[in-house]
């Protein structure tokens, strides 16, 4: 009895069925628009498996998911508390940038390399911190929505990275290459790949031990402390949080605050273990990080499925390619996932709230008294 | 359905038909929800051109059997019949057709639409919703004497205006047929009263009004004829004239009805709480609350009287912070103006919110995680800003057993909860943390009156024990029974200081519409 | 001037027909798009005439890590694809010697590989063609100020990038070279910022040209990739004349805009990816930088239309001075 | 989005009319003149003869066209109830829909094409929101998301395969008839004299009114039309009605979901018509990557326009109006911008000070001043600032003028049909 009140099994089962049942349907379509265009979907499938189970892919996929993974995390904190961080992208350009063009500045080159990392990690996530937190002000003191404010600040960044990410400013240009990037990191700061899987030279990015760390103490700060509290209180109702005593605005800033710092390690993994300098090549880690967000619940385990899931179908279908297959048929396969995901848990929170007042009501008529509203 | 006004040949048809059929008949209405049977086998007959009231008490199933008369719900067996003809409406739309309007128990109005705007909704066909609506307005507002411009914007509207408008869109549908859900709990006595002679002159137009309400008196000053419900049935149907207010009361509960007793008082000479110079500004920077003052010792309550909409929410909400205000608040000796709402209930202040849902719990959270809201910074919550979730667990589990919440377990989300229940947990909560303050809002506001007794023996025991107690309610039998003192409030300004010994609803209903305006 | 297909040499004219599987990496876009990776898909197309060619074209998407680009250039080679071309300089890298290409390289170190507009890679099995697209742009620089009126001509840039300011560059110094007192108006419809959009928006390429045209430029040359045809039909409306890129864009535009277009700045990417795996199949693979300039004839003017007939002499003339070193063309413009 | 309560004031005596109501169409034309006359100020001062230009005009409406779409869009979702960020997927469907349509059928084929392309979209987020009850901006997001993918992989399908076209790209289709006022062209010399207000003037009028497309027409003519529709007409009323208490329209006989529905698709479909445009009248291809975020911008059009279509005409004209200036000259007519903005922030700062509302009237004035010092110290701006410069624009006036915006009460609520 105790047991069963503490668990929730049927509505644990539900929560657990909800996003295989998407998944299910989403390869449905994907089947369904392969089936259209007259291949196999069976066939597509197996490939991409065999391919992402080479030791290469089982590299990348670990690093991609990543800094997914942290950029899910930076959009859930908002989530959880009903803000839609939205300028993760930018939050996070214009923090690896800045770490990025400091890590390689001349006038800190004496000092450590270890130090220097960490003095890089520090401004990523201050600047990231800081960029969010235009938003979460705007919100708090002019109620300026920040779905509107951190798409706007995205393009701000975006233009403020291509003005200091020129060979007028902080970017060089190699000889003979067209490719504008920082200047190189020395090498006392590239972080050493993890040699985790056998088989291939690659390894696995060592700042995915910080992603774990930050899972871990994403979970830790919403579940166990006094402001995850007051955080996940805010994101179910902000006017019962206000009345619990949470000051709503200082919670808006805060959030936003962390979000960003967190969107400011995104950039980090590949600038320590892949290029080794900011170039801007790669962007949209942020839409993805919502995806993401969306597909695990704003729960840290939830999430990293979901960017492993992401990350296998992002080197799975370089493979598709090769077997002249159009490779768009997985984004259409990650929209409609993250679309029936969300709408399965919908549908699953419904079903448990509909049998949790079963049982409610059939304990109250079970009662001597009908128990009235 | 006609354009032209009812003409008095009509009229006359109306009066002639009062022999006819019943205006309405329910025949053995039953109605399922999960877990609850709402109504079982109710049968009900009104007849034309009279008011016919419906009462028992909170979840007895009347808003249900009323919806299910107006469209809103689909019955689960029994049938309707409407002028003698049996009906099966999937809507509201087909229940005015047929000539039925209901008003709700809650306003249904936008508030940011004009009144013109909320009476032609779903109307349209009618008049348009031009200029041509708007006469139309004007005209059924002065024949049945409803003062209401309909260009005015509803967010600028009082309580009493506001239902004025809900019955004019009930009117403006052309309904013959008017259900009134407990229409009177948020009007004085004296809205009431001005209420009832429209009612009146409604019947009189040959209207049929169903009047719910578990306000006996009322009931018996303005009904022609009572059905009593109970636990979702009908129990029986009686004239006013044939029983008396205990006799119906009895047969609402099924037991004698219990009143809050005053009791011998407790209060003693040392202050709790202080405010003075309180002003709450609204959005337009006019004071909403006006330089408020009052003392709350150790073992009072201070009963806040008012009509709805006077003040009482900003000055509940400044209390705990949730609302900037100017002026001065002492709990205990120690000065709280300008802290936190944290601060304030740390230091002491316990809050039964008038809304539970918007500030009471969180709906979506199971119930352990409620009992620590509010209190989320203290033993057995949480300690050095960590959460103890398996002390509030074990807490939640005492509170659940002393203060009778009737639930499966603790992991249940609160939504999942009755109302009553509900109130009951977040009674139990505040009391739990001993305040030296609670600012009880309608605490026990929809809860069905034996968690009604309980809850105010809990409080009468919390002050016993050195609590005192801000109490804003608009039942005024509560306010009388429970209250030490009862200041009323008018248009944000304390106007009266009453004592509750000596003190009627009349004269009390007086008070609130600033008829007795005095210097307090 | 043009450029035909060249004569493969000689000597091995008589096993013409041998196999040869060559491995495509393209930009995003890919083939299909209708500016560079369609140039040099062109030049494949090419060699699939005139050699036995086992084709296998893969494309890169938008955000796409460094890695991916790695990856691709390995799958070719792991498939057997030999040579490998890499389409643009995204496979270098910023870090020439760790990038995308270097790695692959490495990997693969009997493949060959080529990279168009990029040198900075170095290694023995890998190819730099690069282009001197300021030498072409240099004389259709001069073209315009020959064929302007108001002694305003006009540029629009699809993104602020080096590549592209170094067509800016060489076009302003050729109308310079024509008329010191020229004035130059020069736009660019995007940066990075915004993934350089500017390269796929008609709209904004033909809004930016409008304003070029207002303020007095009667011709204009883009480098605007996809937003081309809106600096046409621009042009077009106000009844200016234009300049088209890359290839020659006079056949390859819809008629009614022929008109507008008196000439081209030609960066043949099709000639290099032709040459190079002919090249290869002959092979005579050979490593390191081969840039594509006027002497090359890797870069050019088109004459199509018959606009630029009567100043083809002086063009020829700049044209020779370039070749000679007589004239040096500046690589990036003049002020920032 | 904010929420905050509205306390039920005590009964107040009627007030005559509604404030606001009235006089509004004056102080609205009187702020346009007084604009103008600062634009034309500027212009003579800075010699950026640009700003009030025909070219520019024409350009500004030109680009104002598929946000203001795109925001009426959003203002038919969000009046219903719902926030419809995936817009800017709806967009994008819109064009690919449009310039397939066009190139088989014609132009105005692809314009039929595009409302029902962008209506489909518009179709699936009512589907996810309303009969499922997902949040909205997590709907919004996963459309967007999916609109990107499915137009891809269609063109590979498609377009890839036809003469002219590409996997990014359709072939050119043909083009809308473009209309002008006659006589206008009289107008021409005026213009180039560059006198202080008469030329401004008639700069202006010949860019409104002179080679306009058919759909540009269609497209202004829509705004006064969803003004005509949502605030004149029984079905805007009940439209509106669940955007702002569904539970009452549901009492009243609205059919609630019906008409949240019918608000998102015609917001798909609005959006879809916005892409249309862009893939058939402002080029008359289709090429990925094309609607480059504006749909977000259109959103932001809306609420800058405080969900009000005139007021979201103003504010995608806005748009329009800085991103054409910046795509023509824009260093130099961004930078002549920045004294315009200081001039207008100070008199913001100077309202604001009156009303004696210090801090807004500080940030006012502290910005006004910055923005002077940056036009007095540069003589051009920078690329990437020129083109955040709309996006800048729209943070700035948010921040200012926020706290008196009206969101329809229960905006992205999601609603239940008999409550719970
Ligand atoms: N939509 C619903 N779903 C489930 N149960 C419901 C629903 N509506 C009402 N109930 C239940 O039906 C019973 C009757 O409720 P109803 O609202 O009709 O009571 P009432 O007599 O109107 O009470 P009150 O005096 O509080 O208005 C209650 O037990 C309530 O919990
Ligand atoms: N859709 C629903 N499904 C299940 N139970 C419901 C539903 N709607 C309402 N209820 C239950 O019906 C009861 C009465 O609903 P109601 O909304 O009247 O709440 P209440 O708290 O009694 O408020 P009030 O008395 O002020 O109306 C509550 O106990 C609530 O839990
Ligand atoms: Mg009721
Ligand atoms: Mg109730």
């Amino acid at each position: 009895m105790r047991l069963a009140g503490r668990i929730d099994l049927v509505g644990a089962g539900t929560r657990l069925l909800a996003p295989v049942v998407a998944l299910l349907f989403a390869f449905g379509i994907f089947a369904a628009v392969l089936g259209v265009e007259g291949t196999n979907a069976t066939d597509a499938f197996s490939q991409m498996f065999e391919y992402a189970a080479l030791p290469d892919s089982q590299v990348d996929i670990l690093n991609r998911a990543t800094f997914y993974y942290l950029a899910a995390v930076a959009v859930a904190f908002g989530f959880r508390m009903g803000l839609f961080n939205i300028g993760v992208d930018g939050q996070y350009r214009l923090a690896t940038l800045m770490a990025a063009a400091l890590g390689s500045a001349s006038f800190i080159g004496w000092l450590p390399g270890v130090l220097r990392i960490i003095l890089m990690v520090i401004v990523a996530m201050v600047v990231g911190a800081a960029w969010a937190a235009i938003a979460g002000l705007l919100r708090a003191t002019r109620g300026v929505s920040e779905v509107i404010s951190t798409i706007m600040l995205n393009a701000v960044a975006g233009g403020l990275v291509a003005f200091l990410n020129t060979t007028d400013h902080w970017g060089t240009r190699p000889e003979g290459s067209n490719a504008v990037s920082t200047p190189l990191l020395p090498k006392d700061s590239w972080l050493p790949n993890l040699p985790l899987i056998g088989g291939t030279e690659a390894g696995v990015f060592a700042f995915s031990v910080v992603a774990v760390i930050v899972g871990v103490g994403y979970w830790f700060l919403l579940e166990r402390t006094r402001f995850g509290f007051d955080l996940r209180a805010t994101g179910y109702s902000p006017t019962v949080a206000a009345a619990s005593g949470v000051d709503a605005k200082r919670m808006v800033v805060w959030t936003m605050v962390i979000s960003g710092a967190i969107a400011g390690l995104v950039g980090l993994p590949q600038l320590f273990g892949e290029s080794h300098a900011f170039t801007d090549s790669v962007g949209g880690i942020g839409f993805t990080g919502i995806a993401i967000a969306l597909l695990g619940r704003s729960r840290p385990v939830g999430m990293a499925l979901g960017a492993l899931l992401w990350a296998f179908l992002d080197r799975s279908s370089l493979i598709l390619d090769l077997a002249d297959i159009p490779r768009e048929i997985v984004v259409i396969m990650q929209g409609s996932t993250v679309l029936a995901v969300v709408v399965a848990y919908e549908l699953a929170k419904r079903l448990s709230r509909r049998m949790q007042r079963r049982r409610v009501g059939g304990l109250v008529e079970t009662s001597q008294k009908e128990q009235p509203a | 359905m006609s354009k032209s006004k009812p003409t008095d040949s009509s009229r006359d048809e109306d009066r002639a038909a009062e022999h006819g059929p019943p205006a309405v008949e329910l025949r053995g209405i039953t109605k399922r929800f999960p877990g609850v049977v709402a109504n079982r086998d109710v049968s009900l007959a009104v007849r034309r051109g009279t008011i016919h009231a419906v009462v028992g008490e909170n979840g007895a199933g009347k808003s249900t059997l009323m919806k299910i008369l107006y469209g809103m719900q689909r019955p689960d067996g029994g049938s309707v019949l409407v002028d003698g003809t049996p009906v099966a409406f999937g809507s509201p739309q087909q229940a005015i057709a047929a000539g039925i309007g209901m008003v709700h128990q809650h306003f249904m109005l936008a508030d940011n639409f004009t009144v013109g705007e909320n009476i032609t909704l779903g109307a349209e066909r009618r008049h348009g919703i031009g200029a041509r609506a708007a006469t139309r307005i004007r005209e059924l507002a002065a024949r049945y004497g409803l003062d209401i411009e309909p260009d005015e914007l509803t967010e600028n509207l009082g309580v009493g205006d506001r239902q004025r408008v809900e019955i004019l869109k009930v009117l403006y549908r052309g309904a013959r047929i008017l259900i009134l859900d407990e229409p009177t709990t948020v009007l004085v006595p004296q809205e009431v009263d001005e209420l009832f002679g429209n009612l009146r002159e409604l019947t009189g137009e040959g209207l049929t009004i169903i009047f719910i309400s578990h306000k006996l008196d009322e009931v018996l000053a303005v009904a022609d004829e009572i059905t009593v419900i109970r636990q979702g049935t009908t129990i029986t149907t009686v004239t006013p004239a044939a029983v008396t207010a205990r006799q119906l009361a009895t047969l609402m509960v099924g037991s004698e009805l219990p009143s809050p007793a005053a009791p011998e008082s407790l209060v003693t000479d040392e202050p709790v709480l202080a405010v003075a110079g309180l002003t709450v500004r609204g959005p337009a920077g006019r004071p909403v609350v006006a330089d408020v003052g009052f003392t709350i010792h150790r073992g009072e309550v201070l009963g806040i009287a008012g009509v709805e909409g006077n003040g009482q929410a900003e000055l509940v909400e400044a209390i705990l912070g949730l609302h900037p205000a100017e002026g001065t608040l002492t709990l205990a000796g120690r000065s709280l103006a300008g802290q936190s709402t944290r601060a304030r209930r740390e230091a002491g202040m316990g809050y039964i919110p008038a809304d539970r849902h918007r500030h009471g719990l969180l709906l979506d959270a199971p119930l352990w995680e409620n009992r620590m809201l509010g209190h989320q910074t203290e033993r057995p919550n949480a300690a050095r800003g960590l959460l103890l979730p398996g002390a509030a667990r074990t807490d939640t589990q005492r509170i659940l057993a002393a203060y009778d919440v009737r639930t499966p377990g603790i992991e249940v989300a609160a939504g999942a909860l009755s109302g009553g229940n509900q109130q009951k947990l977040i009674v139990g909560r505040e009391l739990s943390s001993a305040p030296k303050l609670l600012v009880a809002a309608h605490p026990t506001r929809g809860v069905d009156v034996g968690a009604q007794a309980a809850i105010w023996g809990q409080i009468r025991q919390a002050r016993g024990n050195g609590m005192g107690v801000l109490l804003v309610s608009a039942d005024l039998d509560e306010l009388i029974g429970l209250s030490d003192t009862i200041k009323v409030i008018h248009r944000g300004r304390l106007v009266a200081t009453t004592d509750p010994a000596s003190t009627t609803p009349e004269h009390l209903g007086l008070a609130m519409t600033g008829a007795l305006e005095e210097p307090s | 001037g043009g450029n035909d297909d060249k004569e493969p040499s000689s000597g091995d004219s008589t096993s013409a027909k041998r196999t040869i599987k060559v491995g495509l990496a393209y930009d995003i876009g890919g083939r299909g798009d209708k500016s560079f990776n369609d140039a040099a898909a062109a030049g494949l197309d090419k060699v699939a005439k005139d050699l036995d060619v086992d084709k296998k074209e893969l494309e890169a998407a938008p955000n796409e890590t460094e890695n991916d680009k790695y990856t691709r250039l390995k799958l070719l080679c792991q498939g057997g694809y030999n040579p490998i071309i890499a389409v643009g300089f995204a496979y270098a890298g910023n870090d020439p010697a760790n990038g995308p290409l270097a790695k692959a390289a490495k990997d693969c170190p009997n493949s060959h590989f080529a990279i168009i507009d990029d040198s900075s890679v170095t290694a023995d099995n890998v190819a730099s063609l690069v282009f001197a697209e300021e030498q072409g742009s240099f004389l259709v620089g001069a073209a315009a100020a020959l064929k302007s009126k108001t002694a305003t001509v006009g540029f629009i840039g699809g993104c602020e990038v080096p590549l592209i300011k170094k067509f800016e560059a060489g076009y302003v110094a050729g109308a310079k070279a024509v008329n010191p007192d020229i004035t130059v108006l020069v736009n660019y419809l995007s940066t990075p910022a915004d993934k350089c959009s500017g390269f796929n928006d008609a709209a904004k390429g033909e809004t930016s040209t409008g304003g070029l045209i207002d303020a007095g430029a009667d011709v204009v040359y883009q480098a605007a990739g996809g937003s081309g045809t809106g600096v046409f039909k621009a042009v077009k409306a106000k009844g200016k004349l234009a300049i088209g890129v890359d290839s020659d864009q006079y056949n390859t535009v819809s008629d009614d805009l022929k008109e507008v277009i008196i000439t081209s700045m030609l960066k043949r990417v099709d000639v290099a990816v032709y040459d190079f795996v002919t090249d290869e199949a002959n092979g005579t693979f050979t490593n390191g930088v081969t840039t594509f300039d006027l002497k090359a004839e890797g870069v050019g003017y088109s004459t199509s239309g018959g606009k630029v007939d009567d100043i083809k002499s002086k063009l020829d003339e700049y044209q020779q001075k370039i070749i000679d070193g007589e004239i040096t063309v500046p690589t990036e413009p003049a002020t920032s | 989005m904010s929420t905050e309560t509205a306390p039920v004031p005590a009964r107040t005596p009627a007030a005559p009319g509604r404030p606001g109501r009235v006089g509004r169409l004056p102080r609205v034309l009187l702020a346009i003149a007084g604009g103008l006359v600062v634009l034309a100020a500027v212009r003579a001062v800075t010699g950026a003869d640009d700003l009030t230009s025909n070219g520019a005009v024409r350009a500004a409406i030109q680009a104002a066209v598929p946000i203001g779409l795109a925001g009426l869009g959003g203002l038919f979702a969000e009046r219903a109830g719902v926030v419809n960020i995936g817009l800017e997927g709806q967009l994008i469907l819109g064009t690919w829909f449009g310039a397939f349509a066009s190139v088989h059928w014609g132009p105005w084929a692809g314009v039929v094409a595009a409302i029902v392309g962008g209506g489909l979209g518009g179709l699936l987020h009512a589907l996810a929101t309303v009969t499922f009850g997902v949040d909205h901006i997590v709907s919004g997001v996963a459309i967007t998301i999916l609109a990107g993918g499915a137009t891809r992989y269609l063109s590979s399908l498609t377009f890839a395969e036809m003469d002219g076209g590409g996997v990014n790209q359709s072939p050119p289709g043909d083009e809308l008839p473009r209309l002008s006022v006659p006589g206008l062209s009289a107008l021409d010399g005026l213009e180039d004299r560059h006198w202080f207000l008469v030329s401004d003037l008639t700069g202006i009028l010949r860019g409104a009114l002179t080679e306009v497309s058919a759909l540009t027409v269609i497209a202004v003519a829509i705004v006064p039309l969803a003004f005509w529709l949502l605030w004149r007409t029984g079905f805007g009323l009940r439209l509106r009605s669940v955007g702002e208490n569904p539970r009452a329209a549901e009492s009243l006989g609205v059919a609630v979901y019906r008409f949240k529905y019918y608000g998102v698709v015609i917001s798909g479909a609005l959006a879809g018509l916005g892409g249309g445009f862009l893939s058939i009248v402002a080029s008359n291809i289709y090429r990925e990557g094309q609607t480059n975020g504006r749909g977000f911008i259109g959103l932001a059009a809306m609420i800058f326009g405080n969900w009000r279509p005139g007021g979201l005409a103003g504010g995608a004209l806005l748009f329009g109006y800085t991103d054409a200036l910046q795509l023509r000259r824009g260093s130099e007519s961004v930078h002549a911008l920045l004294l315009v903005v200081a001039v207008l922030l100070l008199a913001v700062a100077l309202w604001q000070a009156t009303r004696r509302r210090y801090r807004p009237a500080g940030l006012g004035l502290a910005l006004a001043v910055l923005s002077l010092v940056w036009f007095f110290a540069t003589t051009t701006v920078p690329v990437p600032f020129v083109q955040f410069a709309p996006h800048l624009t729209t943070l700035v006036v948010l921040a200012l003028a926020a706290q008196r915006l009206r969101p329809p009460a229960a905006d992205g609520v999601p609603y239940q049909r008999g409550g719970g």
